[in-house]
């Protein structure tokens, strides 16, 4: 392991721990609005990541209105594929939402250990 | 029957083209292109008009009986409103900081109840959100010309009805 | 509480596998990063002449890649279809009962 | 939802067309500036939400019911896919830009022909799936 | 120069991020975590991204704050 290297990547490091702090939310709150943020922000870390790797030092942003071989431009790409995944993303959230209003009208509670209760009752 | 109905339609349309808003969209579509070319020129043209006829009868309603674009008077009553803020702004800053460095923390919150003597809503928002831009008072409630404002002392509640009924906003009820 | 502490164990391990990686990664902000590099210079060049759009994201997800927008819409237009199964079903068993 | 609210409603009513004419720019302006249909939609969508939070749900039901926001949204997806199909007729790959549609002269708003007619589908489809989501989430009370 | 300013932002949207993992009132969560999104879109605009940037504000701020908000206006508001 290179410990200079990850100094410099900070943008890397940042994404890692958005990531983890997604997770943790992910896995120890019951409630699942709050599962919900939770992958939202597992979402945002895998942005992050991929544009940090398309940026260029010095580089402008990709809009080229007089062309010339001696200015650097960003990627392009990443930015292209993370405006696929913000929407897909949003999609997700919104599906997920809609089944946590139809969980709480069926068991009157958004908690998934009263969820598991509730269930073990009624077997 | 069939002229009546295109009667009918023409009205609708008279009533919800605004020459204003978009003389205003227009304005504000240069901004945004940054070009003064014609064929930009028109495409925001057209792009207001659909606005202005889509969203019609929610705009703002227009004011009865003005030709000018805008009355002379106004821009004067404005420099003067904005004259009499910052006047009013300065004093409560200096008043909430004496408040705020003071260790015993003089405070008597409490809430205020007046009704006000304006008949545009809009006049009556332009009051609301000066109350929340002065420090120390905080316009709760606006409806149908109720108000309920929070105040931090006794005194700045007491100048904030002065201030609620003070001519100021009659002139632009005039205008 | 102990729940809690077997996923801090976890989450310290998986941070620790992808800290490793970071590590083994190029410096960010380098000029050539994966091997990309024909793509890259590709999409800057000749974007504007073959699109027409001087704006090369848009240029890519609306001409170079259009399929995979198409791909997109459908999940969008699965979404609404999913969120409208979800919830008027529960309205129409409400109104048998 | 409904706020009897003076401040809500007045400043929605100056702000309702500036909030669609700036979608509306994103829109069409995206081959020049960032923004585009995803963005762009979103942004009349979001004006249409604001409008049914002031005005009430069943107001903006009037304006824009749930049958013409479905079928916008169906047929969006519909004119992207005719587009693609137009490109076969002439006999090339499906969704091909360059001798299909013309480009005009890169840099003015009139240029680029798929990108900006696949970006005004889109932008119709987007707007109406914020609006239908928003009314299927939190529009009707339960 | 603008490393640091990135850094800060960056230490802001950990903090932030830390808060919403804690807080319990699902409100407060929603509310920090569009702030957290607004500032992603920041950091965004600094990388020369402003496509995803202007996105970001519209979808991952706008909507889902709306989306989420909504969807506890059904529900229940606070965790447990």
């Amino acid at each position: 392991m290179n410990l200079t290297n990850i100094m410099a990547n900070f943008y890397y490091v940042a994404a890692i721990i958005f990531f983890l702090i997604g997770l943790y939310i992910m896995l120890t709150h019951p409630n699942l609005i709050k599962k919900v943020i939770g992958m939202n922000i597992i979402d945002s870390s895998i942005f992050l990541f991929f544009v940090s790797v398309g940026y260029i030092e010095g580089g402008k942003s990709p809009i080229i209105e007089n062309p010339s071989p001696l200015t650097e431009f960003v990627n392009p790409l990443p930015s292209g594929l993370m405006l696929t995944g913000i929407v897909v993303s949003v999609s997700i959230t919104a599906f997920a939402l809609a089944l946590i209003i139809r969980i709480y009208q069926e068991y009157g509670t958004i908690n998934v250990e009263e969820i598991v209760k509730i269930r073990s009752e009624e077997e | 029957m069939r002229y009546d109905n295109l009667n009918q339609i023409k009205d609708v349309l008279l009533r919800r083209i605004r020459p204003r808003i978009v003389i205003v969209l227009m304005l504000f579509w240069v901004l945004l292109t940054g070009e003064f070319s014609s064929g930009y020129l028109f495409v925001g043209f057209f792009l207001s008009l659909a606005i202005t006829l889509f969203w019609g009868g929610f705009l703002l309603p227009p004011s009865p009986g003005k030709a000018l674009f805008v009355h002379p008077a106004l821009i004067l009553t404005v420099f003067k409103y904005i004259y009499n803020f910052i006047i009013e702004l300065v004093n409560a800053s200096l008043g909430v900081t004496r408040i705020v460095l003071d260790p015993r923390l003089p405070i008597e919150a409490g809430f205020v109840e007046f009704d006000l003597e304006l008949d545009k809503a809009i006049n009556r928002v332009l009051l609301a959100n000066t109350i929340t831009l002065t420090p120390g008072t905080l316009s709760v409630f606006l409806a149908r010309e109720h108000i309920v404002v929070h105040a931090l002392t006794r005194e700045s509640a007491v100048d904030v009805v002065d201030w609620g009924k003070q001519e100021y906003l009659e002139e632009f009820e005039e205008v | 509480m102990k729940k809690n502490i077997v996923a801090m164990i976890m989450l310290l391990i998986i941070g620790l596998g992808l800290m490793s990686v970071v590590g083994e990664m190029p410096t960010f902000g380098e000029r050539r990063f994966f091997s990309e590099e024909e793509m890259y210079d590709r999409y800057l060049q000749q974007g504007p002449e073959e699109t027409g759009s001087i704006n090369i994201v848009s240029a890519i997800i609306t001409d170079y890649r259009a399929f995979d927008t198409l791909g997109e819409t459908t999940v969008l237009f699965a979404t609404v279809a999913a969120i409208y199964g979800t919830l008027l079903a529960a309205i129409n068993k409400d109104g048998d009962d | 939802m409904k706020f009897e609210d003076d401040i809500v409603n007045t400043v929605t009513r100056i702000i309702l067309p500036f909030i669609t004419l700036f979608g509306l720019y994103l829109i069409i302006h995206v081959h020049l500036s960032p923004g585009g249909g995803f963005s762009g939609g979103t942004v009349v969508g979001a004006g249409f939400v604001l409008f049914s939070l002031s005005f009430g749900i069943s107001i903006q039901e009037k304006k824009l019911s749930h049958r013409t926001s479905a079928l916008l949204e169906s047929y969006g997806g519909l004119w992207y896919v005719l587009l693609g199909f137009v490109a076969l007729f002439y006999g090339y790959n499906f969704l091909t830009n360059d001798p299909v549609f013309g480009l005009g002269q890169s840099g003015s708003l009139f240029s680029s022909g798929l990108v900006i007619l696949v970006n005004i589908g889109l932008g119709v489809k987007v707007a109406s799936t914020i609006i239908t989501l928003f009314d299927s989430l939190g529009g009707e009370e339960l | 120069m603008i490393e640091l300013f990135n850094f800060i932002l960056l230490i802001i949207l950990i903090i932030v991020v830390i808060v919403v993992a804690q807080i319990r009132d699902l409100l407060s969560a929603v509310i920090l975590f569009t702030v957290f999104n607004l500032i992603l879109s920041l950091l965004w605009q600094q990388m020369r991204a402003p496509d995803v940037a202007i996105t970001e504000a519209a979808l991952g701020a706008g909507v889902t704050a709306v989306l989420l908000v909504a969807t506890i206006s059904k529900t229940r508001r606070q965790e447990r």
